[in-house]
């Protein structure tokens, strides 16, 4: 039993113990235990991809009871990737934060620390109630930091947000009760032996709670027709916030790969593969959606918040096909591109901050100041966005579009997934030079001189696309060596056998 | 249980009930609001009590154990004040009293 | 290593050079001329190897997963256009150095211009197709930044829009081939895709790879239909556009046809696919030229024909005509990039580029036209000049095609044409510009040479002009034999370099061309009165029209369909999940389990009655919100009783205490709300709805009553084993929740802690004026604190305390515990605030409720935490009894503590909910102690 | 003989919340729905007490003791909110 | 019992999922809380349904399923908090935009509605 | 600290104590350390929220005062079950009670007690806290209500409360 599995849920939770207790405390003080926190998180989450590279299943189990009675974690290489790929994203997003995002409430800290830590459980957790715990928990989190900066044009976006999503925790409860009233059991690993056991009316209630909870994890993950929620909801997000949640869509997108591989996979008889027949053709409508949301978006936030749902739509379309290549292109898209769309809402904010009254909109405006740096920025990140060369994103796509079998399928994806990265590629092109170039004279009222930390930040983020590119054979490596541990599910289900640490039974 | 404290229990559990669908009768068919506060205030309190007192001596073979009561003396609290706060509030929004009423409401 | 190094060299170039900017212009520009001359010397040393048709390859391992190596390839054809890049590149620096103003920023355009060249460079000598796809796409990009360069032009921004987008989509049309035939040979490696030519071909995927591979050649190479970007990219600096137009980008295409030739070319698809579009663009290029007023325009579309030519050339299949191809594109590099370079020159020193206005330059210029005159006449064609050669070996080419029937008349005849109408605009360029009388209008009068050195770069070229015109074999025989060999994959055919043939039939042909030209070119006028006829076809205005239809059209679908109504994403939803879930629904049918019905008990029967009707009541009196909310509580309340039926007590505690609170909450908040809602939904929507809703109710029922009537077996049995002696006590759900499971309850407390937070944070600034009254003609009273409520809550605030002390208390081993007494000490709070008013309680409370959640969470984190000093896992519990004289054996569990926790956090979030919406109120603003007392 | 008794108390019990749920859908007024509630809750008390009768067990009479303690507090809640509006002030 | 007990979830849903589906606040509110309630119970049924066997040792021969009354416990609990906030959030829609619709605003209504809407509505 | 150990409202604390022995298992060493330990630590918390402290004197009188509205409770409750049972429409009365009581904690008391015993039901307290509003469900005339009560509750009442 490693101790530094509950690391990456521990450090935020007892940060943000710390932060409630300082409400008053001066707003340095606060920031500076904030970060550290998020750096230890990310200390942590490095120390837990050391530990997960090895191949082997790490578990946790919390008050030392044997699993599938107890909750535990379960740390494996997806794991592993999604802490680092969250607690990278998390201490960036933060450090922008304190350029002054933050003020205007003092739990913000708070929130957003409990929202990193709602994520970790999320990926950590091998029981499925305590997923939707998790959900809860990075989503009331979310709520909260959504509605964060006052003002009134988050207050309707928030308020979809927040109905949907708690018809959707209502849909996960009932899911769980009909998998539940046929296992008996809670525990992931005991689902992937018990699930390919059920027979007879069992098979259709448990196959109808399956599909509902792909309805959840596909409302998290904002897919069609569910993702209207988001758009609007990311695009009035304070900036740090909307790049945080770069990683919440994920989540959804993760749920699926767990699940599906997991307890609905290859291995679970008669509902093997459940449910992926209807994601594939949704992934690639959700990807058109994305793309013609992208090219209808009259401010940059919006364009980058479609792209989010473009992201979705290209990483599920991979993952609905159940092919380990296709997995592990999926993923390792998934790094690039949260970590730039994250990036690209933080150049959004600067864009936003530097253009006065003009905002974001994709409108002509006086040319802004620090324009070079800015659009180098934008430049770099709608690149990787759209999927160009020579960054990370194009090496995902191309990872992704190699990953398909011939067939009808590879047909469908190929075209959507190209046709989408060249419309893309225009509406980019049209914002960026609207944006950028576009000026008329007069004057604008000074912005505030633009904070180190602000654009170290964004351009850290940005910067990490390069980074992917450099690295992206070792990466690689992982992501292929982590679709091959997901889909060997009987190591996963070994981790039932293992005793935990002595003392009580 | 023997058989004496088997009808005081019975006994009590009848009077309960009989008081507790007395207090509902009267709620759902006395004329107004005012009239209709008495029933439920009342009869339920004796109804809720006598069944309560059932309890406490059914059980009371079983073992010591008298939390009934308390159920009892916080329902006496609290009754009065819920009936007032209600009446208040009938009051207030001017809530017709029948036909043949002497005296009136206050203005509120 | 010399290999990558010749495309590293740029990129560090451009990171390097605009350092130099502090040493003034001339200092950047020869440190931007350094990374190309160290590159023309790294790449002589290989010229030994190639010449013997033998390859250079330097390759590195990248990403084998997806088949990319940094692999670099260089053979003759790479040379050779290595070659027309390093060096066109340095002349265009020089030239670059006149060309730019000492206001424009020099940094960002060397910078650029050197990213571009690594880039192009890249794609030549790379020996992996990825690896050049990733190159194709930077030049792409890059080109588009320099088109761009004036950015604040709009000509020029939206000339590079429509570059991107053409170059970039056909980008990745080529990247979709290209992984289409890595797929067939199984590498990406040049080597391996052009030894396995026979399989790609014979392969059922050749169509749809070739067709996708040609798209990004034509793209890029501006091959019609693509062709109209070029011309609206010559608003970049004309050196960018001497560049990208005569030796680089636009070559890049053509290249690509050349490096795939020994694998894709040579089937009838090819043939008709490339020759016919070549040939296409070859003629729509050359008319289109005629016609241009504009020096570059006249120049662009000129580009545009002559790469139409040479695509046709790679068309016809034979080896010759490749070889042609070959030569025409050093021919046609040298000859447009001197061109373009004294277009600019014009165009600098006269500030205009209308050939209408620039008229008799050669009194002012006459060095310039000189050299001007030398380059237009080899583009046309004139023996002697290098563009004369290749041109005479495409008109043999396309004699020697053999088309059936009349067919066969189609190639000569058209390149015939082509060469008049090239003969013609050449002629254009030169009489036009020089001669035909005195300048109109000229923004800078008079003009006059160039500096010195601007010549330079043209002088070059118009000598390697001369040069490969009168001495073909000699100046780049070598060169193109090499290049010729590695096109073709190996035997070379026959060919003769010399400056004439004899007279034949293609000689006949350019003769035909030159009188037509001459002829057509004096006939003009009437040319122009016909052209004038047709409208022209404006194709950036159509891209631009198309661009703003595209995106209005999809601005108003994203509008119609993410039109922000809430109505809409829930029926999405609920349709979603019926949608999903009613299959197997339907298998399941109205079906009874194998435990069958238990009997009906009626009071519970009755119970659930009340449920339902009062469940269904709530929605159908809902707009009379509050009696709705009396409904509901009624609902609750059941729900409650129902959880008491059915064995479960701490339920039933929970939602008894939650319930109260929630009603306190809603009631809260029903009081800044209207107390009616409108009828808004048509009675349709409605209908849709209500079916929805049933169709989810059906649906419901259906699965719980399969689910409670069939057997199972579940884990409990080992909680409810274990919970005493693992856990401590005897309440097995409490000790689920405060140890077997202790770590959902933890982020349960957490969620609870948030919300209160977080709805503290949303309220801080919220105001809200509550409505006067009613809204029934009554308006509120002032008596805000009765007596009776007050004197009933001074002992109901300890009474309920004890209370909540006995739940909490017995919670490990009796229905109750932290929770339900954290919400009883809540409601005992609630009814303070409720009694007394808000400043008053808060007064006597004296602690802030952050402070309680922090407080809370700290106790449950702690107690879950004190397990690990003894190496134990986090949540761990322990317990013990202990036994005191008086008190008797008592039990001490470390749950206890994290249910204190929980206590805390409850009583903490509960109450910053409820005081955070009461404090909206203005009411407690104003007056601190109101009402009677 | 007690188990007649207790059929019939429990049959009285909900003919009585029967009679209050009539009370409380036909109302007519906002307080004879609220005054029917809190019949009701009291009502429930008497139904968890014989529950635990019937059941022969103590562990539902908490329930009935939070109704108690608790219960009054949404009536109260609601006269509140019909007189004055705003509940806590 | 046990179709009566469905009944009454499925009861519980139709109310929720309709009320879900209004156009003010208010309702919607209501309506989560209605599915909340029908989801609680589901998923407590999800442990089969018994008769005095509550899960405290020692005072029942048989216990029913304790688990999933854990789980709805913490479901209750989250379901306030959740409740909660988005009550707090209507009452912020209502404080930002003057109208509790959940869209902010009301869409423009043709006439006819209208009236129909002064008919009907107060 | 020691100055603190003391019972800040004794009667409060017994209440509180006894209430702690009804709700625990029988009484037991166990009961009692803790019902005094509570019985000493609540009040200490909840002081505050109760400032104006009821007099009690002649506290034993209480239970016969108990004693008396039991009673009373009992045979009211029979007369308006009659009443409800009785097709006749009752007779409902508005009475203005004036009070003599000052304290409000005895005002509050006497309220409740008319309230629980059946037939009456205090509806309000005027804003000077000198008069009743009571509603009797069946009643002749004012006077006879205002006397039955001055004599059986608020007398006994002015006696415990000074």
């Amino acid at each position: 039993m490693n101790h530094w599995l509950i690391a990456p849920i521990a450090i935020p939770l007892l940060g943000g113990i710390l932060q409630t207790f300082m409400g008053y405390a001066p707003i340095s003080l606060r920031r500076t235990l904030a970060i550290t926190t998020s750096v230890l998180v990310l200390v942590a989450s490095i120390v837990l991809v050391g530990l997960a590279d090895d191949g082997s299943y790490r578990v946790y189990a919390f008050g030392n009871w044997q699993p599938p009675f107890g909750i535990v974690l379960v740390l494996d290489r997806l794991a592993a990737l999604m802490l680092v790929l969250t607690s990278v994203l998390a201490v960036f997003a933060h450090i922008f934060s304190i350029g002054g995002a933050d003020e205007g409430n003092r739990q913000f800290h708070t929130l957003f620390l409990f929202q990193i830590m709602g994520l970790n459980i999320a990926f950590l957790t091998g029981d499925l109630f305590n997923l939707f715990v998790a959900f809860e928990v990075l989503l009331i989190a979310s709520y909260s930091l959504l509605m964060h900066g006052g003002g009134t044009i988050r207050t309707v976006p928030g308020l979809h947000y927040v109905a949907l999503n708690l018809v959707g925790s209502a849909i996960f409860l009932i899911a769980v009760g009909m998998i539940y009233s046929v296992t008996g059991t809670l525990n992931m690993a005991d689902l992937a032996v018990k699930i390919p056991q059920v027979t007879g009316e069992n098979l259709a209630l448990v196959k109808a709670g399956a599909m509902m909870l792909l309805v959840v994890f596909g409302l998290k993950a904002a897919i069609l027709p569910l993702c209207f929620w988001l758009p609007k909801a990311y695009a009035k997000a304070t900036a740090p916030v909307a790049a945080l949640f770069a990683i919440m869509t994920k989540v959804g997108v993760y749920a699926i790969i767990r699940v599906y591989v997991l307890i609905f996979g290859e291995g679970a008889g008669e509902l093997a593969s459940l449910g992926m027949d209807w994601l594939f053709p949704l992934a690639l409508i959700t990807l058109a959606m994305g793309v013609v949301g992208a090219l209808g978006a009259n401010n940059l936030k919006t364009l980058i918040a479609w792209q989010v749902i473009i992201s979705v739509g290209t990483l599920l379309a991979p993952v609905a096909l159940g092919s380990e290549a296709g997995v592990s292109a999926a993923l390792f898209y998934l790094l690039s591109t949260t970590w730039t769309v994250a990036g690209l809402f933080l150049v959004a904010e600067l864009v936003a901050i530097q253009r006065g009254s003009a905002g974001d909109r994709i409108v002509t405006a006086p040319k802004m100041p620090h324009r070079t740096l800015i659009s180098v920025l934008f430049m770099i990140g709608a690149v990787s966005a759209a999927g160009l060369p020579p960054l990370s994103g194009f090496f995902g796509k191309v990872l992704i579009l190699k990953s398909v079998e011939t067939g009808p399928q590879m047909a469908w994806l190929w075209s959507v997934l190209l046709i989408g990265s060249f419309l893309t590629l225009i509406a980019y092109s049209r914002a960026g030079s609207i944006l950028f170039w576009r000026t008329i004279d007069g004057h604008i009222k000074p912005p505030e001189p633009m904070k180190g930390v602000v654009s170290v930040s964004t351009g850290a983020l940005i910067g990490l696309t390069v980074v992917i590119v450099a690295f992206a054979g070792p990466i690689n490596e992982y992501t292929v060596a982590t679709a091959a541990q997901l889909f060997d599910t009987s190591a996963y289900t070994q981790i039932l056998e293992t005793p935990v640490f002595g003392g009580k039974n | 249980m023997s058989p004496i404290t088997e009808y005081i229990v019975s006994a009590l559990l009848i009077v309960g009930g009989a008081f507790t669908l007395v207090g509902a009768i009267g709620l759902a068919r006395l004329p107004d609001f005012f009239t209709r506060l008495h029933g439920p205030t009342k009869a339920t309190t004796v109804g809720v009590g006598a069944i309560m007192l059932s309890s406490v001596i059914y059980f009371s073979s079983h073992g010591f154990g008298i939390s009934e009561i308390l159920i009892t003396v916080f329902l006496f609290m609290t009754a009065p004040v819920s009936a007032n706060m209600l009446a208040k509030a009938a009051m207030h929004m001017g809530v017709k009293s029948m036909k043949g009423t002497q005296g009136n409401p206050w203005e509120q | 290593m010399s290999l990558p190094l010749v495309v590293l060299l740029p990129f560090l170039g451009a990171i390097a050079a605009p350092l130099f900017a502090q040493g003034g212009r001339t200092a950047i520009a020869i440190a931007s001329s350094v990374p190309a001359l160290i590159a023309l010397a790294a790449l002589f040393p290989h010229w030994a190897t190639l010449a013997d048709g033998g390859v250079v390859l330097h390759s590195f391992e990248w990403l084998p997963a997806i088949g990319i190596s940094f692999s670099f390839r260089l053979d003759g054809l790479a040379l050779m256009f290595a070659l027309l890049i390093l060096i066109i590149g340095l002349l265009i620096i020089i030239y670059a150095h006149y060309y730019l103003k000492a206001t424009e920023n020099v940094r960002k355009f060397y910078s650029l211009l050197l990213c571009f060249k690594g880039s192009m460079l890249g794609i030549v000598l790379s020996g992996n197709l990825l690896l050049m796809l990733i190159f194709w796409e930077i030049t792409s990009l890059t080109s588009f930044l320099l088109i761009s360069f004036w950015t604040h032009k709009q000509d020029a921004r939206r000339g590079a829009r429509m570059a991107l987008a053409v170059t970039g989509g056909g980008g990745l049309a080529l990247l979709a081939g290209i992984l289409i035939i890595g797929n067939i040979v199984g590498s990406f490696e040049l080597d391996d895709v052009l030894a396995a030519g026979d399989l790609i071909k014979a392969h059922a995927m050749y169509p749809v790879a070739l067709t996708l591979v040609l798209l990004g050649a034509f793209t890029k190479s501006a091959q019609f239909p693509f062709h109209f970007w070029l011309p609206h990219a010559m608003q970049a600096p004309t050196p960018v556009s001497a560049y990208l137009h005569s030796a680089t980008m636009v070559k890049a295409g053509i290249f690509l046809m050349a490096r795939l030739y020994p694998a894709l070319a040579g089937t009838e698809l090819w043939f008709y696919m490339v020759s016919f579009t070549g040939m296409a663009t070859l003629l729509i290029g050359a008319y289109t030229a005629m016609f241009k007023h504009d020096l570059k325009g006249l120049l662009a579309h000129s580009t545009v024909s002559h790469l139409g030519l040479i695509t046709l050339l790679f068309g016809m299949g034979t080896k010759l005509a490749a070889v042609a191809a070959l030569f025409h594109v050093i021919n046609h590099a040298t000859f447009k990039a001197s061109l373009f370079m004294a277009a600019g020159i014009i165009d600098h020193e006269t500030g205009t580029r209308d050939m209408r206005r620039i008229n008799g330059l050669w009194r002012y210029m006459p060095h310039t036209a000189t050299l001007a005159m030398v380059a237009a006449s080899s583009m046309a064609g004139v023996p002697l000049l290098n563009g004369f050669l290749s041109k005479e070996m495409f008109f043999a080419e396309s004699l020697a095609l053999n088309l059936p029937g009349l067919w066969a008349w189609l190639p000569p005849i058209v390149a015939t044409l082509a060469g008049i109408f090239a003969v013609a605009y050449s002629a254009r360029f030169i009489h036009d510009v020089f001669f035909n009388g005195k300048p109109v209008n000229l923004p800078i009068y008079p003009p006059h040479e160039p500096p010195r050195y601007m010549k330079f770069p043209v002088e070059i070229l118009v000598f390697a002009c001369i040069m490969v015109g009168m001495f073909p074999a000699i100046s780049v025989g070598p060169l193109l034999f090499s290049a010729a060999q590695a096109t073709l994959g190996g035997a070379v055919p026959d060919y003769q370099l010399a400056v004439m043939h004899g007279i034949n039939l293609p000689l006949m042909m350019s003769l035909a061309a030159f009188v037509g030209g001459l002829l057509m070119y004096s006939q003009r006028q009437r040319f122009f009165d016909f052209h004038a006829r047709f409208k022209e076809v404006d194709e950036k205005a159509i891209f631009e029209a198309l661009l703003m239809r595209v995106e209005g059209f999809t601005h108003r679908l994203t509008a119609r369909i993410e039109n922000g109504s809430l109505q809409r994403y829930a029926m999405l939803m609920v349709v979603s999940v019926i949608a999903v879930s009613i299959a197997p629904i339907m298998e399941l049918g109205i079906f009874v389990g194998s435990n069958g019905l238990s009997p009906i008990d009626w009071p519970t029967a009755l119970g659930a009655g009340f449920l339902i009707v009062s469940a269904l009541a709530t929605a159908f009196v809902h707009r009379e919100r509050f009696t709705a909310l009396v409904l509901l509580s009624v609902v609750g309340l059941m729900v409650a009783l129902a959880f008491a039926r059915f064995s479960a007590p701490d339920l039933a505690m929970t939602q008894l205490s939650v319930e109260v609170v929630t009603m306190v909450l809603l009631m809260l908040a029903l009081y800044y709300m209207p107390s009616w809602t409108p009828i808004e939904t048509p009675k349709t929507r409605r209908v849709r709805d209500i079916v929805l809703a049933l169709l989810a109710g059906t649906g419901m029922t259906l699965i719980t009553l399969a689910m409670l009537t069939q057997p199972f077996t579940s884990i409990s049995e080992f909680f409810l084993e274990n919970s005493k002696p693992g856990g401590g006590g005897t309440n097995v759900v409490n000790v689920i929740l405060v140890d077997f499971r202790g770590f959902d309850t933890l982020g349960e407390i957490t969620v609870l802690a948030i919300a209160a937070m977080g709805i503290y944070a949303m309220l801080k600034n919220t105001a809200l004026t509550p409505p006067p009254g009613d809204g029934q003609g009554h308006t509120w009273t002032r008596d805000a604190y009765p007596l009776m409520l007050k004197q009933v809550a001074r002992p109901m605030l300890p009474m309920a305390l004890m209370v909540s002390a006995y739940i909490f208390l017995r919670g490990h081993n009796l229905p109750g515990g932290g929770f339900i007494a954290g919400l009883i000490t809540s409601v005992a709070l609630v009814i303070q605030y409720v009694a007394n008013g808000m400043i008053w309680t808060q007064d006597r409370v004296g602690i802030k409720y952050h402070n309680v959640i922090g407080l809370g969470l700290l106790f449950a984190t702690i107690a879950g935490a004190a397990s690990l000093a003894f190496s134990y896992p986090f949540l761990t519990s322990t317990f013990g009894y202990i036994t005191w004289p008086v008190v008797g054996k008592f039990e001490v569990a470390s749950a206890l503590i994290f249910d204190l926790g929980v206590y805390l956090a409850v009583i903490g979030a509960t109450m910053l909910i409820l005081v955070s919406i009461g404090r909206i109120s203005p009411h407690s603003a104003i007056k601190s102690t109101g009402g009677k007392s | 003989m007690m188990t007649t008794a207790l059929y019939l108390t429990i049959a009285m019990v909900m003919v009585a919340a029967l009679l209050n749920v009539y009370r409380l859908i036909k109302g007519p007024d906002a307080p004879d729905r609220v005054l029917a509630l809190d019949t009701l809750y009291i009502n429930a008390i008497a139904m968890i007490i014989l529950l635990g009768i019937a059941f022969n067990s103590r562990m539902y009479l908490e329930s009935g003791l939070l109704i108690a303690v608790m219960g009054f507090v949404s009536t109260v809640a609601m006269a509140k909110y019909l007189k004055r509006g705003s509940v806590i002030e | 019992m046990e179709l009566v007990f469905a009944l009454a979830i499925g009861a519980l849903t139709t109310s929720g999922v309709y009320l879900l589906l209004r156009a003010r606040t208010f309702p919607v509110v209501m309506g989560l809380t209605l599915l909340s309630y029908g989801v609680n119970l589901f998923l407590f049924a999800s442990g089969r349904l018994s008769t005095a066997q509550q899960p405290i040792l020692g005072t029942a021969e048989s216990y029913s399923d304790p688990l999933p009354q854990a789980l709805v416990l913490t479901a209750i609990v989250i379901g306030f908090a959740m409740t909660a906030f988005v009550v707090v959030l209507s009452l912020r829609n209502l404080a930002d935009n003057d109208d509790d619709h959940v869209d902010g605003c009301p869409p423009v209504q043709p006439a006819k509605k209208k009236q129909e809407q002064e008919e009907t509505g107060k | 600290m020691f100055d603190r150990l003391n019972f800040p409202q004794p009667w409060l604390s017994l209440v509180l104590f006894s209430t702690w022995q009804f709700l625990s298992d029988g009484i037991s060493g166990a009961s009692v350390v803790m019902g005094l330990l509570l019985a000493w630590i609540i009040p200490q918390i909840t002081h505050g929220f109760w400032p104006e402290r009821p007099a009690f004197v002649k506290v034993w009188r209480m239970p016969m005062f108990v004693l008396i509205v039991v009673w009373d409770i009992l045979v009211a409750s029979c007369k308006v079950a009659v009443l409800i049972l009785n097709p006749r429409p009752p007779k409902p009365v508005f009475v203005n009670y004036p009070l003599q009581l000052e304290h409000p904690l005895a005002i509050s008391l006497l309220a409740s007690t008319i309230s629980l015993t059946p037939g009456t039901v205090s509806a309000d307290v005027s804003d000077d806290n000198k008069t009743l509003l009571i509603h009797a469900l069946d009643a002749e005339s004012e006077q006879e209500v205002i006397d039955a009560i001055h004599k059986r509750y608020e007398k006994p009442l002015m006696e415990m409360f000074r």
